[in-house]
């Protein structure tokens, strides 16, 4: 779950990180009245869950209240890169004397906790990790040990700073670190971290991803991303909520499969031999017959779909179970386009006796029914 | 003992009266399995086809003091503190079957049981089979895999069961199967297990599977490149048609911040020399020409 | 640093533990009002940190206020077990069913720490184990795992329980465990932990210790320390004030070394010929001439002391501080008793110069030292 | 290499500039210690007896990546963290003379550092001193020792001392003399040294040096017992007339509990033969005779 910024500012100054003085803003008279509660100038920032927001016009200064009205205006209920903006934060405008890069995130490659820090920032960590490598300074954190004072010292240090500013930074990564172990976070990043003139240390923009798997630690965050998923399509939504992962694709063959490896492998196949997969579709391990019910109808009532390619390797997932999952939603929506399926693995017999009996193309051989659903979509 | 597993394995089951622990310690055993106990808390007393059921590892253990590997069916909320119980309890080899563990649970238990000496697989896989002494501690179907000479091993569970079947099916068999599994972190990550097989005697040649996400393909092209992995390695990569940003499916199967698309892993690998599958069947071909 | 009971519990209690309904008094008075306010009978608990209260006439059941009133008024200001009574705890009597052991210490052996529990209560754990030690249930806790779900379900079981009873149980583990983490205590301990007759689960008693070297981070509890050094002799207060390590034990001979078993060898070489040590003072790792003036002036001012063996061994210690420290207290409080000396190691010609002038007895072997002083002391 | 410190010792010493520090980082280097770093965050840059001063390990050991071994004179307050950033740099051995650490946190830095591979020993004592090659890592008076084929543990720092005293006075050298600390957990227990020093060639006969508290004297007996120790042993236990439930001096010597008190002790080590001295001179007479 990808946290607006407001809500990450929200819990990082929770944990002691200093923080510009903000407001939230609906409308645009609130933005309004923000503007003349903090004092003008202030900045406008779109509430929007992906990166390059400033790039794409979601944040803009505004000189006077009547000013962020108007911006306001202009970017509640507008788009910024696709995505709807509900709200915005408005917030003091600060004298920036230097901008630094600072995150906690979790790295596969040590199996720990990791720290980014560089002396640059306000860019995305990827480019100044490929233009200046040895400007990024890489913490590992044990994570049974946890986060330990050297540690902190030196990523103080490496942004380049000591005494009270010191002290700032430090209360900056420890108030993240903490954050991010009590919110299961996968990523914790204020970029930019900020020097401002005044000599606050202050985090100008901040992220937070929340572990999936960890929501229901988090009622208050679960119940939020319920109500607003935000950069999740509702398509995409509904189908969690059934049980199974799916992912929109631009494409017009609606694909099925078993298991994240096998459904992207289904993709692959289908686009090898000149398709265009409509979608990822993982029915998960294990799926019942009313998970396959539901992942087949959806794909039946998208227009968008031409054809259904079902790829079905048994090892938890029963293949008879799937086979009446299919049968079900065939009966109650009917068959308004091909569906090719391919079987194989746990009760294959009584799986495939099922699908016969409805009159299913079936192959044994994946790449045998990927040519055969790019050529029915493409009639 | 091939890799990890062996004639001498005996195993335990957590969470071995859930709907899924049950029917899996049914096809293990089916399977030849040793399996010498069950544990699930509150249970004990029972049995569980055949198998008695305790209501801890300890007490598992000091009736069958052989046991030396765990299956964790538990639910998510509760699978970390199975694996601890287990390593405490001095299990060497953990393999965690369940799904949505969250990865900060994940990143401390495979820590301990690292510090402790034991190996974790999982969590989010399939498990570990081997045809040979007919081991199998997991969820895969066991009858597409036959004893030889390939190690496979595979970040997705139903891909290796589908390559595996088309070996088996061309007369190729397995020395060992392992599903590392499909979240961000895994207990035994793919270097590491490519590493087991590098060093094992049944293995003469290793299957790769890997899919978008994080580094794990590059980092074993890089051990590759440095000489520390001599066996013919043959690879396939899922997920050349994923979009960034988006989980597909797995956990871990997202390309983010710039890192973990298909393409860059199927690049490292040709630049060491390992040919990568296009396809799952063509896999199959491939070790043909190595073997 | 002991705790009261009083302390333990308020302290288990914020960790969730539930306790009985009590009341602290400091006065006979206090004490009716609480009875008064609970409901008799009450039991009347003397707040002392030594063990054995009970059988010493510590804890008293009052049936009414007045009764109450009178216990209170007998015990306030009396003793118990040598030690003060200043306060008294006034507790609901409750019907108890059963009693149990529990408690959470650092293990030395293992390096880690260790739950106790049995199911037998309300004696030394040290009897049950001795007694009955297949009773006693021995968990450890893996410092950087800490508690684990899986230990406390196995010492729910072990003392018996299970359903409601036994989440209270796990209620009172896991608030002990926090306790124990939060105030580096050496030692919590519910002893007897009670099953009552109502189906509660509640500490009839409750001993904390904490690590003194830890108190710093708890400042309540140094300043309740300070103010109130418990079962410590007010001339031991003071000697840890001063920074040196001081018992007092009931022989007629001082001693003073650096370094604990030094000085505790030196308590035993002077026992082996036949004397008796009046303390041990040991001056600690590199004490300075300040520190060993205040321990000389300390037993030359002990009526008690007849004579005094100072055995040195310098390492960080420096010989001739030791002897200038000497040299101070004797210029200050003159020479009423006999002092032997035997110095060894940093700067020892220097520090026998400094004693030679002062024409103290030196010996370059402790057991001639020892031999001296319990002649010296005889006379 | 006798036991954990020897000619390749490469020291660094964290903590160099405060007055401890400096003071006894002199009288190493005078020993003959091979110090080539200090460490004291803000202080890098200065030079304390011309060794380099660092703001933290990891700097001292990209400057000095022979180091192997670090003396720890921090306070209290700070000394853990200075034993993390010694075990994360990779340091092998750390010496803490380092007084009045809480218990948990050395439970703590001590079970981290044995997951990292690392002996820490301490806190609060005086190190350890190899006569033979002339390496002190700690503060013990360096003139009283002398090369020869004794190891002595020592639960406390002055009495060791004296005893090695009486011994070079003797004739009798020592291999190593290590002073595992007064508190009630220390990194190396006297059992773990009593083990290496039965294990180490240079090693002909074990002095051990116990107290009062705890039952690390009755485990070393215990496993003399079981035949784990063969190499002849003498003893000298302090605190024969420390009353019960005080504190002496060390946070580990009390007699607490019902266990701890010197009676048990001996009494433990002469049911396994081992000749306990009752005075500290005694000792290097018991030793003659076993020698």
């Amino acid at each position: 779950m990808k946290l607006y910024e407001y809500e990450a500012k929200s819990i990082l100054a929770s944990f002691g990180v200093p923080m510009l003085r903000g407001r939230l803003a609906a409308t645009p008279e609130e933005a309004r009245n923000a503007a003349a509660e903090l004092g003008s100038p202030v900045v406008i920032k779109a509430q929007v869950t992906v990166a390059g927001r400033g790039k794409a016009g979601g944040i803009r200064l505004a000189a006077t209240p009547e000013e962020a009205y108007r911006v306001a205006a202009n970017m509640l209920g507008g788009e910024v890169k696709g995505l709807k903006v509900a709200k915005v934060l408005v917030e003091e405008a600060a004298e920036v004397r230097r901008e630094m890069y600072l995150s906690i995130t979790n790295e596969r490659a040590s199996k720990s906790y990791i720290i980014l820090a560089s002396p640059i920032g306000g860019v995305d960590i990827e480019e100044i990790a490929r233009e200046q490598p040895d400007k990024v300074l890489r913490t590992r954190v044990d994570p049974l040990a946890g986060l330990r004072d050297f540690q902190v010292r030196r990523v103080v240090r490496w942004l380049g700073f000591e005494g009270d500013r010191g002290r700032q930074v430090e209360a900056v990564l420890r108030g993240m670190y903490r954050a991010f172990l009590e919110y299961d976070a996968d990523l914790v990043e204020t970029n930019p971290l900020a020097e401002l003139a005044d000599g606050r240390i202050v985090p100008l923009d901040a992220r937070m991803i929340i572990d999936d798997n960890a929501l229901y630690r988090h009622p208050d965050l679960q119940k939020a991303y319920e109500e607003d998923p935000r950069d999740v399509t509702q398509f995409e939504a509904a189908a969690k909520k059934v049980g199974f992962s799916y992912v929109e694709l631009d494409g017009d063959i609606g694909v099925i499969g078993n298991g994240a490896g096998l459904t992207m492998a289904t993709m692959d196949l289908v686009y090898a031999y000149g398709g265009r997969p409509a979608n990822f579709l993982d029915i998960g391990g294990g799926a019942n017959r009313e998970v396959v019910y539901e992942a087949v109808k959806l794909l039946l009532n998208n227009q968008r779909v031409k054809a259904i390619f079902i790829n079905i390797f048994g090892g938890i997932t029963r293949t008879d179970e799937v086979a009446r999952g299919v049968e079900q939603a065939l009966r109650e929506v009917g068959r308004p386009k091909p569906i090719v399926v391919r079987l194989k693995g746990t009760n294959e017999e009584e799986g495939r006796r099922i699908l016969a009996g409805l009159g299913i193309e079936m192959y044994d051989f994946a790449e045998d029914a990927a040519q055969r659903v790019v050529r029915l979509a493409g009639q | 003992m091939t890799v990890l597993v062996g004639g001498d394995t005996r195993a335990i089951v957590q969470g071995i009266t859930g709907r899924e622990g049950t029917f899996h310690t049914g096809r293990m055993l089916e399977y030849g399995t040793r399996i010498v106990a069950g544990v699930t808390p509150g249970r004990g007393g029972a049995e569980v086809h055949g198998i008695p059921v305790y209501d801890s590892v300890e007490e598992a253990l000091s009736s069958h003091p052989d046991a030396n590997a765990s299956v964790v069916f538990v639910p998510a909320r509760f699978a970390p503190d199975a694996v601890y119980e287990a390593v405490d309890a001095g299990i060497r080899l953990v393999v965690v079957i369940t799904e949505h563990i969250p990865v900060h649970e994940t990143i401390r238990f495979v820590r301990y049981a690292r510090y402790r000496g034991a190996t974790v697989i999982g969590p989010n896989c399939p498990g570990i089979i081997a045809p040979g002494p007919r081991v199998k501690l997991g969820i895969m179907p066991g009858h597409v895999y036959a004893p030889g000479p390939v190690g496979v091993v595979s970040r997705s569970g139903t891909l290796s069961y589908e390559i595996a079947y088309h070996m088996t099916s061309r007369g190729i068999g397995q020395s060992v199967v392992i599903g590392i599994g499909g979240d961000p972190v895994p207990g035994l990550d793919l270097l590491e297990a490519v590493e087991l097989l590098e060093g094992d005697a049944d293995t003469r040649a290793i299957v790769i599977i890997g899919e978008i996400g994080g580094d794990a393909e590059e980092r074993v092209a890089a051990a590759i490149a440095e000489g520390r992995v001599k066996k013919p390695v043959v690879a396939y990569i899922a997920g050349r048609t994923a979009p960034p940003g988006k989980r597909m499916g797995h956990a871990g199967a997202i390309i983010s911040m710039g890192t973990g698309d298909a393409a860059s892993k199927v690049k490292a690998f040709e630049r060491v020399g390992v040919p990568v599958a296009s396809t799952p069947s063509e896999v199959v071909k491939l070790l043909e020409v190595v073997l």
